[in-house]
């Protein structure tokens, strides 16, 4: 789904990065929805999304041309810098591939190298062509696309003939907790974009929390041990999430 | 033009439209978003003594018309309240009173003295009696009206500021607590503080809320809230602050209607950060169109006909 | 195909999908629009011992997710009930649950035994205690616990048959109150009973109901209906009859896992009387999809794990 | 609005009747919203309604082909056997002009003398031509058509002028109460239709209630004193309601 925000496109900082749209105006659907931004074009956000509740049910309604109530950019980034001396492998799944996209394509431009890694349960749920040649591996639960079974097939494979790796992961919570095992095991740095039930957005209602493994306060977080994805996060540093 | 200014316990706000506690954070977050200069009062976040980390996720799920929240009073503690905020709002020309959370009398009192050292444009406190008391092995300080005259008049001693009592409504009798509170001393009674609810995810057997039951808020409440306030306002004689599921101007003047002097919103704050500083204009729009000149005139002007 | 057979005081009923007291009248009104002996079972409308008027109108106004009401106990009384109620369902094949309301011990009772000596098809009472006793000087039967235990022996003695007694949410601690009941030899307790709610309008400035206080009930309130039936069901060993906001397959579910027995449902008869009847067929294709042979593996089948 | 009901039109009385909608398939607006049928020609019903609150607002959302969730043929209908050695004068006021309609065009096709008065607030509100000479007069609060003021300047003229006249009304509270004291004084019998709000339409709720003068059972009303207006109305003699 594309949309203008122009607002939006002006304090753009990169991927990583979402917003938050109210899908329905009445109370039928009480809170917002979050959305990564899976690619920014002069004043033109892109988002990706999968149909799986009531919410998204909502977005599939909206026609072009319908006003959508979204707030944002929200959130921090994926740290580029740190790609400095690594080289990045990019694993997108299910519904976190948007930003995994916005960030393969601002590296692409850049002529950054880099892998990238997407897993989906089935052929119809990916849009990128496999082409392993060009470092862009697909993967299906169902094998009817690319590479048969999880991203950490790929991800066990690709991880070894690199020199320096950097993982950079977004998507399911079981997905990103093995990914995040496998790397600590072979000591492998890496960052990931998490997702949970948000209200607001914006710091205020404490609700989008994830537990964090060393204790430290971050800017917008109240306590030390959970940090706010919404404002401190949903990029983290692989190692600091406790699952 | 209409009044718009309400005075409670001698304290006049700009106008009735506050936000309510741990709907706002501590006013600053949105700040940049939101022009909370126009806010009649902001209500802190619960603040205990000690800092407080909250409860595990998930915290928030989405109900009918409403939400559940287990936060569990997340919040950064006193000091760093004092250290963080009190310049912060120094700066502010809206009014600010702190919501003060303990489980134990002494923690409350702690935390009211030492806001009450340094509190620049803190103009009152609303106590959070739904707090588990552990004194009491666990009970509510807000379901028990002797407890809750015991603290408030405890406070009274401390603090000439504006006192206010938060209810919940999860209690039988909710005029018997107000009537505690208000021979403690209380300025002021605000209702209500969410309702207990629980919903569970059918698929994972397992709570929506790591903690299992959590508050229910929102639209789905505001039958709730203003049975409450109405209840309140025929029983005390002080000012009642409404809250529950206000979502527009027409919810405010229900709510003073009903009985309230003043309002907080809460979960709309969510949707829409700036939902409070457009219901203001829009009160105000309303008074003029419908002929009211002052608050005073819509504050328990129910016709009662049977 | 599931066993959806579910078990209550030595009760069988086909499934556990029942409709609420006083949303579906006496189950004669819609009988040509419904095949109501698909249901679980029917429970009456409220009967006392004289015919009751009810409150003057309005009786009911919609709120967000769900709707008010003050409808009064308007009922036809035990005697017109028996001569037209009981032969009709004597005819039927769904069992027949008949809620009982009062405002005296005696009133309770005597309902109860005019009842007892002919109902034909009658598998039991459900106990409404949310009614002011007049005895008592107006406090409900249902906000106190030794009351609630007093009525329940009394009517216990009386009757062989399923003794159910229906819980307000409005108080401070409902297992407390269903201890009672219990101690007073109820078989099951079924909660709950409408939220106490108000709404105004607010050009008028009435209330939107006649008696000003009405009863909420609704999605709005299904939060709450889960919590206090999980709270039951772990406190006190006897069925719980899960009620509140049910609307769906999945609202049934979710009840179930939260620890109640059987369901009723309220509210969404009156946007479809059918509701009921296809709720079971989709109850049945949840449990086939989803592997439950047997309602008892999803009652209280809530996972733990904080 | 029309709409295609085959199964409703089978089982249609006659003038009076309503059907109860579903305006919204979610619960954002929880109840049904009962609308009187303004006509019926074949399988199509067709209703007359004014957008006043959320649930007419969604009503007029729909589109051709949409389906929409009905409830009806409900109520009794105005008793045309009493008619007989009278003269019917009908008489509808805002949102109440649908029966009336359809009862004027069943009177019309049967060529049945009577007179139709219809009121409304403003010019735009009314869709007849005020034709005194063909006993259809039309009035307006502000004058913008037909007589200025209410339906009573209409009918205290017309009703001197008819041997046994008989009303047949329909429309806001405020207008059938000062019919029924106008009525009552001078000793003219009539019948009405009545409003009120209702959650099912079906008699199981007990919410549709009005008061009545003469004590007296109706066949589905709990009570003596108050009547189920959705079963034992809409139409209820003049005479019996207690406003
Ligand atoms: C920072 C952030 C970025 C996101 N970016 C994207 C994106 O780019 N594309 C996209 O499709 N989705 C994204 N999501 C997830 C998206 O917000 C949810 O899928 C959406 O809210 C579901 O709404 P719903 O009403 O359709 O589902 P609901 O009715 O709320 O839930 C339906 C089912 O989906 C599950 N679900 C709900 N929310 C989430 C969630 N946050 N994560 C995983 N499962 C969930 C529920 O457990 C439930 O089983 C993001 C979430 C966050 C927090
Ligand atoms: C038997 C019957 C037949 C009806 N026939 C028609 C018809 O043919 N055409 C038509 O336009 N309307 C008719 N109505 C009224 C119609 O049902 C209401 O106008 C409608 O329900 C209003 O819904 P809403 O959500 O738009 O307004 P709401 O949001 O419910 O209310 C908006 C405003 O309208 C007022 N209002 C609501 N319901 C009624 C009502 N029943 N009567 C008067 N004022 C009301 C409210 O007090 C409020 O001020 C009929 C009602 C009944 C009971
Ligand atoms: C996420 C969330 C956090 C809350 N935190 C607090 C709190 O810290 N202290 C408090 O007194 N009330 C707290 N409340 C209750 C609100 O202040 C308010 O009383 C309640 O939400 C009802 O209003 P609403 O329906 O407008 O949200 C919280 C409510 C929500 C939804
Ligand atoms: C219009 C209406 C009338 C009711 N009448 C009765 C009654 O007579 N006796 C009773 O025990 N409960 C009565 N109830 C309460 C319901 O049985 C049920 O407990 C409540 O509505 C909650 O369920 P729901 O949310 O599914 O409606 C009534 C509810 C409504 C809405
Ligand atoms: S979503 Fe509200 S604080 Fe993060
Ligand atoms: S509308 Fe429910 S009984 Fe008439």
């Amino acid at each position: 789904m594309e949309m203008l925000a122009p607002n939006i496109y002006e304090e753009l900082q990169g991927p990583g990065q979402f917003i938050n749209i109210l899908v329905d105006e009445s109370w039928n659907i009480p809170l917002r929805r979050p959305m990564s931004i899976a690619g920014a074009n002069r004043d033109q956000l892109t988002i990706i999304y999968k149909v799986l509740g009531r919410g998204t049910k909502r977005l599939v309604t909206k026609l072009r041309g319908d006003f959508l109530n979204i707030l944002g950019p929200i959130g921090n980034i994926f740290n580029q810098d740190k790609f400095n001396n690594h080289h990045p492998i990019l694993i997108g799944g299910g519904i976190g591939i948007a930003p995994i996209l916005w960030l393969h394509n601002v590296m692409k431009g850049g002529s950054f190298q880099h892998e990238l890694i997407i897993g989906a349960k089935s052929k119809s749920d990916h849009f990128l062509k496999h082409q392993p040649s060009r470092k862009i591996y697909l993967t299906t639960d169902d094998g009817t696309l690319g590479i048969k079974g999880t991203v950490m097939r790929v991800l066990q494979q690709v991880v070894n003939q690199l020199y320096e790796p950097m993982i950079v992961a977004c998507g399911p919570a079981e997905m990103l907790k093995v990914i995040q095992t496998f790397l600590i095991d072979i000591n492998i740095p890496g960052q990931m974009a998490l997702e949970s039930y948000m209200a607001c957005g914006l710091g205020i209602c404490q609700g989008c929390v994830v537990e964090l493994t060393h204790s430290h306060q971050e800017k917008h977080s109240f306590g030390e041990k959970f940090s706010l994805i919404c404002r401190d996060g949903p990029v983290y540093d692989i190692s600091r999430v406790r699952f | 033009m209409a009044n718009l200014k309400v005075s409670i316990g001698g304290v006049e706000f700009n106008n009735p439209v506050f936000v309510a506690s741990g709907t706002f954070g501590y006013g600053n977050d949105v700040s940049e978003l939101v022009d909370v200069n126009q806010l009649g009062a902001i209500i802190t976040k619960s603040i205990t003594f000690h800092p407080r980390e909250g409860n595990p996720p998930p915290r928030i799920i989405e109900t009918p018309s409403g939400m559940l929240n287990s936060i569990g009073l997340a919040n950064i503690g006193v000091d760093q309240f004092i250290k963080e905020m009190i310049p912060y709002y120094a700066s502010l020309e809206t009014k600010v009173i702190v919501n003060i959370a303990g489980s134990s009398m002494e923690e409350y009192l702690n935390v009211l003295e030492k806001v009450e050292k340094v509190g620049e444009n803190i103009y009152g406190y609303e106590i959070n009696v739904s707090c588990p008391n552990v004194e009491k092995g666990g009970m509510e300080f807000g379901v028990n009206s002797l407890m809750t005259r015991n603290l408030t008049e405890l406070l009274r001693k401390r603090t000439e500021k504006l006192l206010i009592v938060k209810l919940s409504p999860n209690v039988t009798d909710i005029t018997d607590i107000a009537k505690g509170a208000k021979e403690g001393g209380a300025d002021a009674i605000s209702a209500i503080n969410t309702v207990i609810g629980m919903s569970i995810d059918i698929s994972s057997r397992k709570s929506n809320l790591a903690t299992k039951f959590g508050g229910l808020s929102g639209p789905a409440i505001k039958p709730i809230g203003i049975a409450n306030v109405h209840k309140l306002s025929s029983a005390i004689q002080i000012p009642v602050i409404g809250i529950g599921g206000i979502t527009s101007a027409e919810d405010v003047v229900e709510y003073l209607l009903a009985g309230a002097t003043a309002v907080q919103i809460g979960t709309a704050n969510f949707r829409d950060p700036g939902i409070g500083v457009k219901i203001i204009a829009e009160v105000d729009a309303y008074c003029d169109s419908n002929g009211y000149y002052d608050m005073s005139e819509l504050t328990g002007a129910l016709v009662n006909d049977s």
